[in-house]
């Protein structure tokens, strides 16, 4: 803590951050660190609702994402959002109550206090592109990413619904591959980017997932990616923890380990293993990192 | 002997390059009939045709060969330069040195020696050519519009704003066709009547247009700029020019329960009526064929209540001929019916959907005199059966259109967007009512119309049904519609009160006859041909022919009126001169050879050829010859090539010139 | 096996187109009869004009009637009065020579009286006249004969003639040559050809030669060498089945008159058979607007247009 | 490089019958796009395939070309209407009659070439010149027009007898 | 009940339904002019019987009841490919959303059974604990849907990598998110909102 932070955002890291996903809020939150960037966790947050809240039940959705954004405000700075999913039903909330006046006045009285929606909701990727700036990102990079081919994958709802999260293009966002590249990486284009995963149907109906998930990995590999990079927990599950059980049932070899964003980048910066939840991951990156000299 | 000067040109290096040009003009100097050649850098340039002007005087030339680019490029410029000097401008060739030679050759003997070879046949050539004066063709400044609907009124009206006289021709007892009978207009919805009847009425006022109503085209003679045109004017039994219009006739008419067509037959009119009471002229008629006077000799009621005396039972149909110089075709279009059609008939109508048997189901036209505030019902949708309000209506697109099995391939154009009109007219005045419409494409391309389309579903809520309907049939006092909705893929079933059909835009009955009497073509649904159907879009292969309107093909109010104004505008440009002057590359026929077997007749696609009786001086017929009326070929030579004993020429391509050609290889 | 051909109706018919003529003349029906009368060779015939009722028992019908008569009501009129109706006697290939000049505008129909004869078959102008008709001594022409029976006449005698089922020869010959090689086939012709002495005989005879000047006879320009030469008589011949394509109704008169024996008629069968293959025309009693040459469809072959 | 082009040892004389509206401007635009082709071609310009007579063919033969090409506008694109569609029974019919005198027809080609299709005349040229100079001069009318007897050949024993007994 | 005959009328046409659908996802039913575009990019397009430019269509023709009779809106991937791409800004992310809304009110015709569990776990979970906590959800609905075993393999891999917390604690401001819950009831009850 010799250096002031540069920039300070409020941090809701959502729940698959303190379960499943725990090495994206470590490497997170060790990234910032070193960039400088502060991060104080919105304390007590709720879960956003994610998809299943939408999907039924759109008052509901919006009525706890409000609440968040009411905790939130509570803290000094943006809010900075990890998961694409909350990130995408935070901005969704904000988007709808600002249209609609009939809806605002339903939530506010369901939560019972007056909205504002005043704080900016903003997603990592966007903190580091924009915030940040690439040009300072590559400065704290010394541990360039070289050679390492990155296969950049979106999903559904980093950009989407469009005209809500504004993260990028719509349809051909180049955010991730911009924030790896200045991490030293290089980024192959592959046609599947911005396909769906199957997300949430991971519980109810795995066999969807498999089937579209494996149609992402055939794409990333057949574009000769040696690892995947992703910005959204619900994602990583599909791609690596399902990886195993789609190369068993395609009988295909893969062996695309799947990053989150901050770990990559946190690599890059010199972070070691241990600080960026690494032994995390069920497809070993380890293989692979060393054979590109990267640890 | 021909005193020939050939010219050739560098075209700066363009020629020269690949030709050697200077042994180019020494070769061809050394044929017989030369007398002069040379070569100049830019023949085409002002001191290049002085070249050739003063080598035409100082050498006394006959007849010149320019080798230089393609004759498409510059032979108007030499063949003007050498009428400036004083010679027929058709005794002048072009030898094509640079397109078919020095630019697709690189070998510069091969080039050369092509170049000299090309240059020789044009010298061969050149020695055959005529003198050919222009030909001019004086031209009768007066217009014939055939039919007055709304194509027939605006070409009438622009061509007499311009200062020339019309001839204005209309088969009913009052101009305003179609678009007078429709309520209101897509994609704007203004009142038809409102937006027709001014331009009616400003015909019936110009002083430059001649209205022929009730009369009908007998016969046409002549060509573009002289045609004599014959109108056979039916007996209206009321004198027009003492009728006042006052009404009482009809008033007094004791019978009264006709069947008005101008309200597709839903009100009743009198013997003596007028079709609708804005019609132009507004001068009544006697209905013969139900007129008791001239049934039973009794009656006479109306020539008793007529102040001005103006009824006329004596009057018999009459002949008029007008000399005209142009003629535009604008008769316009008439419904299919799904009626049972005559055993062998090309087009068929609808079994399946009862032959026009249930009395609920109409076509549009029934409809729009519905819906107008000046039809039957005074705007109110009632069904013909039992004058209720229908509640639940079904409107079918594409009945006869693009049913091939039907007898008509072609799209209607009009209906998508007359029908999505329907269901904003029936939502307007019947609002507790449903509109539903089977389609199998929208097609609604011109300005603000998928808009309006888009409009009758999303703000007026008529559900479109993708999908044609298989039967129709009457259960009680509805009629089960048996339909499919494709983008579910299920079978759609409707109890509708009144279903109606967009019926396919035919051309008028006997639009052949009159096509066969001026001369003009048409296709298999007697849709009139225009001479090209992009670049000539508005002329008939005829000369002095033009077309207007739903004649030629299915079209909407904008698009008539738009072709009736650029007919008009072509039969302005054809009256800007007094005469027509004209390319003399037509054909001529040598009558002492002709034996008249017309094979040149039966291939001219441009109706040139006539028969022409030889008689002697006793004024006995000694044959019958082909003639080409120089006014109306377009040159194609067709009639030649077709003559065994090549008793027609085409001037400027003889068969002398082609065979020098030939012979000089 | 040379067989006989069945000709015993040829007296009825003879009977019956006496009686008509007889008829017609006498009622002033018609001012002149063009018809076949014996001639001086034992069973032969020659063309006969008759104007008097009485010399309607000149007329004849037998198998030497091979002439094909249209042609003096077009060019050869001379003998022919110039006013009235003209009765004709007319085979079935005859008539279709008519109906073809119908459609040319060279006779009206209205100024026609046709007198149609049911025919067997009629004698090969190679056998001498009296010779009986088998299948031997047939005309080549009546081998390939569809049209025994004329339709459309004023008047046609009642008797139905026998047709024989015949060898058709021209078909054969063109099969025969089809399957040669082009060089094959300009030996062929060009030995035909040779013989030719332009003494025009073909184009005289012929109902559809009917131009008051042949294009093969101009001089400016000059399109066919006017003179008995090997090119001009082998272009001569081209450009004559060219003009007749279409039109030719099989009458066989330019091959039957050739002194030199050119097989000519074999072109204009040729011809025929590729306008029914192309185009489905073939020449019959219809009288046509167009002939198959003055007309096109949208849809004609193209194959051999790149 | 043409300096290096094969020499031939035979160069057919290629006459080439055109309409002016279609395959000339065609043929202007290859010379306009400076596309090469063999030298061999003379254009006739005519107004329309409809005012070529089948004599004009024959004519060319017999003047001594080696090969003949018509061509003119595509169905529907005539300027005349449908001048190209006489044209077109006229050639199928001409053309099975030069064939059936034993005239070879890979000598005579028909093409249909647009105001568009420069690429296409040179494409139908090269190929109608490299097919002829293959085949060799046409030397079926030259030979016509070299012999000067008047009629019939003295081909036969007793004829040859008869003569010259004369 | 896919393939039965569609009898169409004033009646049959359920336009207070569509309105409650257009209410709820803040869309227009009837601007679709069924191009098919969303069906063509549904990644989950080969799995619904009803693809998506059909459960408009239904819904054009007030046909709900067919479409909720269908497994089509519980595949819904939520993904918004659909809403992205449509030409008519039609948003048909959003009109699912009130579909699966509306089919939890109609008590669910629907067959699927297994997402609308997964869907009714998760929410349960919220208000009971305030966050999601994976292996609950997971443990819970495979019991719940009687899939003791499925994906059995997974679990102490993802135990072992740390991933599956069986701890949690509960949030602190608990309450708050009880009385959001109730208040939403309470809204309904009222008719205050859909």
């Amino acid at each position: 803590m010799s250096k002031p932070n540069i920039m300070e955002y409020s941090y809701y890291p959502g729940c698959s951050l303190h379960a499943s996903a725990g090495e994206y809020d470590l490497s997170t939150r060790e990234l910032f660190k070193v960039l400088g960037i502060g991060l104080t966790e919105v304390p007590d947050w709720f879960c956003c609702g994610a998809t299943p809240a939408h999907n039924v039940d759109e008052l509901l959705s919006l009525s706890l994402c409000a609440k968040n954004l009411e905790l939130a405000d509570k803290v000094e700075g943006d809010l900075a959002v990890a998961c694409a999913a909350c990130f995408s039903r935070l901005k969704t909330t904000q988007h709808v109550l600002a249209e609609s006046d009939v809806k605002r006045k339903q939530v506010e009285k369901a939560i019972d206090a007056p909205l504002k929606l005043e704080g900016k909701v903003k997603h990592l990727l966007e903190i580091l592109a924009t915030d940040l700036g690439l040009e300072r990102l590559a400065a704290a990079v010394n541990k360039p990413l070289s050679g390492l081919k990155v296969a950049c994958y979106y999903g559904c709802l980093l950009t989407r619904p469009t005209d809500v999260t504004n993260l990028d293009c719509v349809e051909a966002p180049t955010i991730m591959e911009r924030v790896i590249e200045a991490a030293g990486a290089t980024t192959v284009p592959w046609s599947h980017r911005m396909e769906c995963c199957g997300a949430n149907f991971t519980l109810s109906r795995p066999g969807v997932v498999i089937q579209l998930t494996n149609a992402i990995l055939d794409s990333a590999k057949a574009a000769g990616a040696d690892c995947i990079m992703v910005g959204c927990p619900l994602c990583h599950g599909n791609l690596d923890i399902r990886q195993k059980e789609i190369e068993g049932v395609y009988n295909v070899e893969y062996a695309l380990p799947v990053f989150y964003l901050t770990q990559l980048v946190g690599l890059a910066t010199g972070l070691g293993p241990d600080k960026l939840g690494l032994d995390a991951m069920i497809v070993n990156p380890t293989p692979l990192l060393k054979e590109k000299q990267l640890l | 002997m021909s005193r020939i000067g050939v010219f050739i040109c560098h075209c700066g290096e363009n020629i020269s390059r690949t030709v050697d040009v200077e042994r180019v003009a020494q070769e061809v100097g050394k044929l017989p009939g030369v007398a002069f050649s040379t070569d100049y850098k830019y023949m085409c340039s002002d001191p290049g045709q002085n070249l050739l002007k003063k080598a035409i005087q100082d050498q006394k030339l006959s007849h010149i060969v320019v080798a230089a680019c393609s004759p498409r490029m510059h032979e108007k410029t030499f063949r003007k330069a050498v009428e400036a000097a004083g010679l027929n401008p058709f005794l002048c060739e072009m030898a094509n040195i640079r397109e078919h030679c020095s630019w697709v050759h690189e070998n510069k003997e091969e080039a050369t020696v092509k170049a000299v070879e090309i240059v020789g046949m044009m010298v061969e050539r050149v020695k055959k050519n005529r003198v050919l004066p222009t030909i001019t063709v004086p031209v009768t400044k007066r217009a014939l519009v055939i039919g007055g609907g709304i194509a027939g009124i605006q070409a009438a009206l622009d061509i007499a704003d311009c200062g020339h006289e019309v001839i204005l021709v209309e088969r009913e007892p009052s101009i305003g066709g179609h678009m007078a009978q429709l309520s209101e207009t897509f994609p704007t919805l203004d009142c038809s009547q409102c937006i027709m009847t001014p331009k009616m009425v400003d015909v019936a006022n110009h002083p430059r247009i001649k209205l022929y109503t009730y009369s009908e085209i007998e016969l046409v003679e002549g060509y573009i700029g002289n045609f004599q045109v014959t109108i056979k004017r039916k007996a209206r039994s009321v004198n027009e020019d003492t009728c006042t219009g006052c009404g009482v006739c009809m008033e007094k008419c004791p019978v009264r329960k006709i069947p008005n067509k101008f309200d597709c037959n839903l009100g009743m009119r009198p013997a003596i009526y007028v079709p609708f009471p804005q019609a132009v002229p507004n001068t009544p008629v006697i209905d013969r064929e139900n007129c008791i006077k001239f049934k039973t000799g009794k009656c006479g009621l109306c020539q008793k209540v007529c102040g001005p005396g103006a009824v006329d039972y004596e009057q018999e149909d009459s002949l008029v001929v007008e000399a005209v110089g142009a003629i535009v075709v604008a008769t316009g279009f008439d419904l299919y019916t799904i009626d049972e059609k005559p055993k062998g008939s090309a087009i068929k109508g609808y079994g399946e959907f009862g032959h026009g048997k249930i009395p609920d189901v109409i076509d549009g036209m029934t409809f729009e005199r519905l819906a107008s505030a000046s039809g039957p019902t005074g705007g109110k949708i009632l069904r013909p059966s039992d004058g209720r309000e229908p509640k639940q209506i079904v409107f079918i697109q594409c009945i006869g259109s693009r049913a091939r099995e039907k007898g008509i391939s072609y799209c209607s154009k009009v209906c998508c967007m007359y029908t999505a009109k329907h269901t904003m007219l029936y939502h307007h005045k019947v609002h507790d009512g449903q509109a539903y419409v089977f389609f199998m494409d929208a097609r609604t391309p011109g300005k603000s119309y998928d808009e309006f389309w888009r409009r009758s579903i999303e703000e007026e809520e008529a559900v479109y049904i993708r999908g044609m309907v298989s039967r129709l049939y009457q259960k009680g006092d509805k009629i089960v519609v048996m339909g499919s909705d494709i983008a579910v893929g299920v079978q759609v079933e409707i109890e509708a009160d009144m279903v109606v059909l967009a019926t396919a835009v035919q051309p008028q009955k006997g639009a052949d006859l009159l096509a066969q009497k001026l001369g003009i073509s048409y296709d298999k649904y007697n849709f009139y041909s225009e001479a090209h159907a992009k670049l000539r879009p508005v002329e008939c292969a005829t000369a002095g022919i033009y077309l207007a309107g739903a004649c030629q093909g299915p079209k909407d109010i904008p698009e008539t009126v738009g072709q009736a104004s650029a007919a008009a505008a072509k039969v302005m440009t054809l009256f800007s001169k007094d005469k027509l002057e004209r390319e003399p590359i037509v054909a001529r026929v040598k009558e002492s050879g002709c034996v008249g077997c017309f094979a040149c007749k039966k291939v001219c696609a441009y109706g040139a050829v006539e028969e022409k009786e030889i008689r002697d001086r006793q004024g006995n017929l000694i044959k019958t010859v082909a003639f080409v009326n120089p006014g109306v070929c377009a040159g194609c030579g067709t009639c030649q090539a077709t003559c065994p004993s090549k008793c027609v020429e085409l001037d400027g391509y003889t068969d002398e010139q082609v065979i020098a050609m030939i012979e000089a290889l | 096996m040379t067989k006989p051909i069945d000709t015993s109706i040829y007296t009825a018919v003879t009977d019956a187109i006496r009686t008509e003529a007889q008829r017609i003349l006498s009622e002033g029906q018609v001012s002149a009869i063009v018809g076949y009368a014996a001639a001086r060779r034992k069973g032969s015939a020659q063309p006969i004009v008759i104007s008097q009722p009485d010399d309607a028992a000149k007329l004849i019908f037998t198998p030497a009637c091979v002439n094909n008569l249209a042609v003096y009501l077009t060019k050869a009129k001379k003998e022919i009065p110039k006013s009235g109706k003209i009765g004709i006697v007319v085979k079935g290939c005859d008539l279709k020579a008519l109906s073809g000049l119908m459609g040319e505008s060279q006779l009206k129909r209205e100024d026609i009286y046709l007198i149609g004869v049911p025919c067997a078959g009629v004698l090969a102008s190679t056998v001498q006249p009296a010779t009986e008709l088998t299948t031997d001594s047939i005309a080549p022409k009546c081998t390939e004969c569809d049209a025994h029976l004329p339709t459309g006449c004023d008047f046609v005698p009642a008797q139905t003639p026998v047709a024989a089922d015949l060898e058709k020869k021209y078909a054969a010959e063109i099969t025969r040559l089809e399957a040669l090689t082009p060089a094959e086939r300009w030996a062929y012709w060009k030995e035909q050809f040779s013989k030719c002495i332009k003494c025009y005989a073909c184009r005289q005879v012929c109902p559809f030669c009917f131009c008051e000047q042949c294009l093969c006879d101009r001089n400016k320009p000059q399109m066919v060498d006017t003179t008995p030469r090997p090119a001009g008589n082998t272009a001569w011949h081209i450009v004559r089945a060219m003009h007749l394509a279409g039109r030719c109704a099989g009458c066989a008169e330019c091959e039957r008159v050739c002194p030199m024996d050119i097989p000519l008629n074999l072109l204009n069968r040729k011809m025929a058979k590729e306008l029914k293959e192309l185009y489905d025309h073939e020449a019959g009693f219809e009288v046509l607007d167009k002939g198959p040459l003055n007309m096109f469809t949208e849809k004609d072959d193209q194959s051999f247009i790149k | 490089m043409h300096s290096e082009k094969q020499k031939h040892t035979f160069e057919p004389k290629i006459i080439a019958f055109v309409c002016t509206w279609c395959t000339y401007a065609g043929a202007d635009l290859a010379g306009t796009s400076r596309m090469q082709y063999p030298s061999n071609v003379r254009v006739l310009k005519f107004p329309c395939t409809g005012r070529i007579d089948p004599v004009f063919i024959l004519k060319a033969f017999q003047q001594g070309a080696d090969g003949v090409l018509v061509s003119g506008c595509h169905p529907g694109d005539c300027h005349y209407i449908a001048g190209n569609f006489h044209a077109r029974r006229r050639f199928a019919v001409f053309r099975k009659l030069l064939e059936f005198v034993g005239v070879d027809l890979n000598r005579l080609q028909f093409s249909w070439v647009s105001a568009a299709e420069g690429g296409k005349w040179v494409e139908v040229v090269t190929d109608l010149t490299e097919k002829v100079r293959a085949m060799g001069p046409m030397t079926e009318f030259k030979e016509l027009a070299m012999e000067e007897q008047w009629s019939g050949a003295i081909d036969t024993p007793e004829l040859k007898e008869a003569y010259n007994q004369i | 009940m896919k393939k039965k005959k569609m009898i169409i009328s004033q009646e049959t046409m359920d336009v207070d339904f569509v309105r409650k659908v257009e209410a709820l996802s803040g869309t227009s039913v009837r601007r679709c002019f069924q191009c098919g575009k969303c069906s063509a990019g549904c990644p989950m397009g080969t799995f619904m019987e009803h693809p998506p430019n059909r459960v408009v269509r239904l819904l054009q023709l007030g046909q709900w009841q067919r479409v909720l009779a269908g497994r089509s809106i519980w595949y819904c991937a939520s993904c918004e490919t659909c809403s992205t791409r449509c030409p008519n800004k039609v948003h048909l992310a959003s009109i699912m959303d009130a579909l699966r809304k509306l089919s939890w009110d109609a008590e669910g015709a629907s067959k699927e059974s297994y997402v609308q569990l997964a869907n009714k776990l998760f929410l349960q979970n919220i208000r009971t604990y305030g966050r999601q906590y994976e292996m609950r959800l997971a443990a819970v609905f495979n019991v719940k849907s009687g899939q003791f075993l499925k994906d059995l393999m997974l679990g102490p891999k993802l135990f072992a990598k740390g991933k599956l917390k069986v701890f949690h604690s509960k949030n602190k401001n608990m309450s708050e998110i009880e009385k959001i819950f109730t208040r939403i009831e309470e809204m309904r009850k009222k008719g205050e909102a859909l």
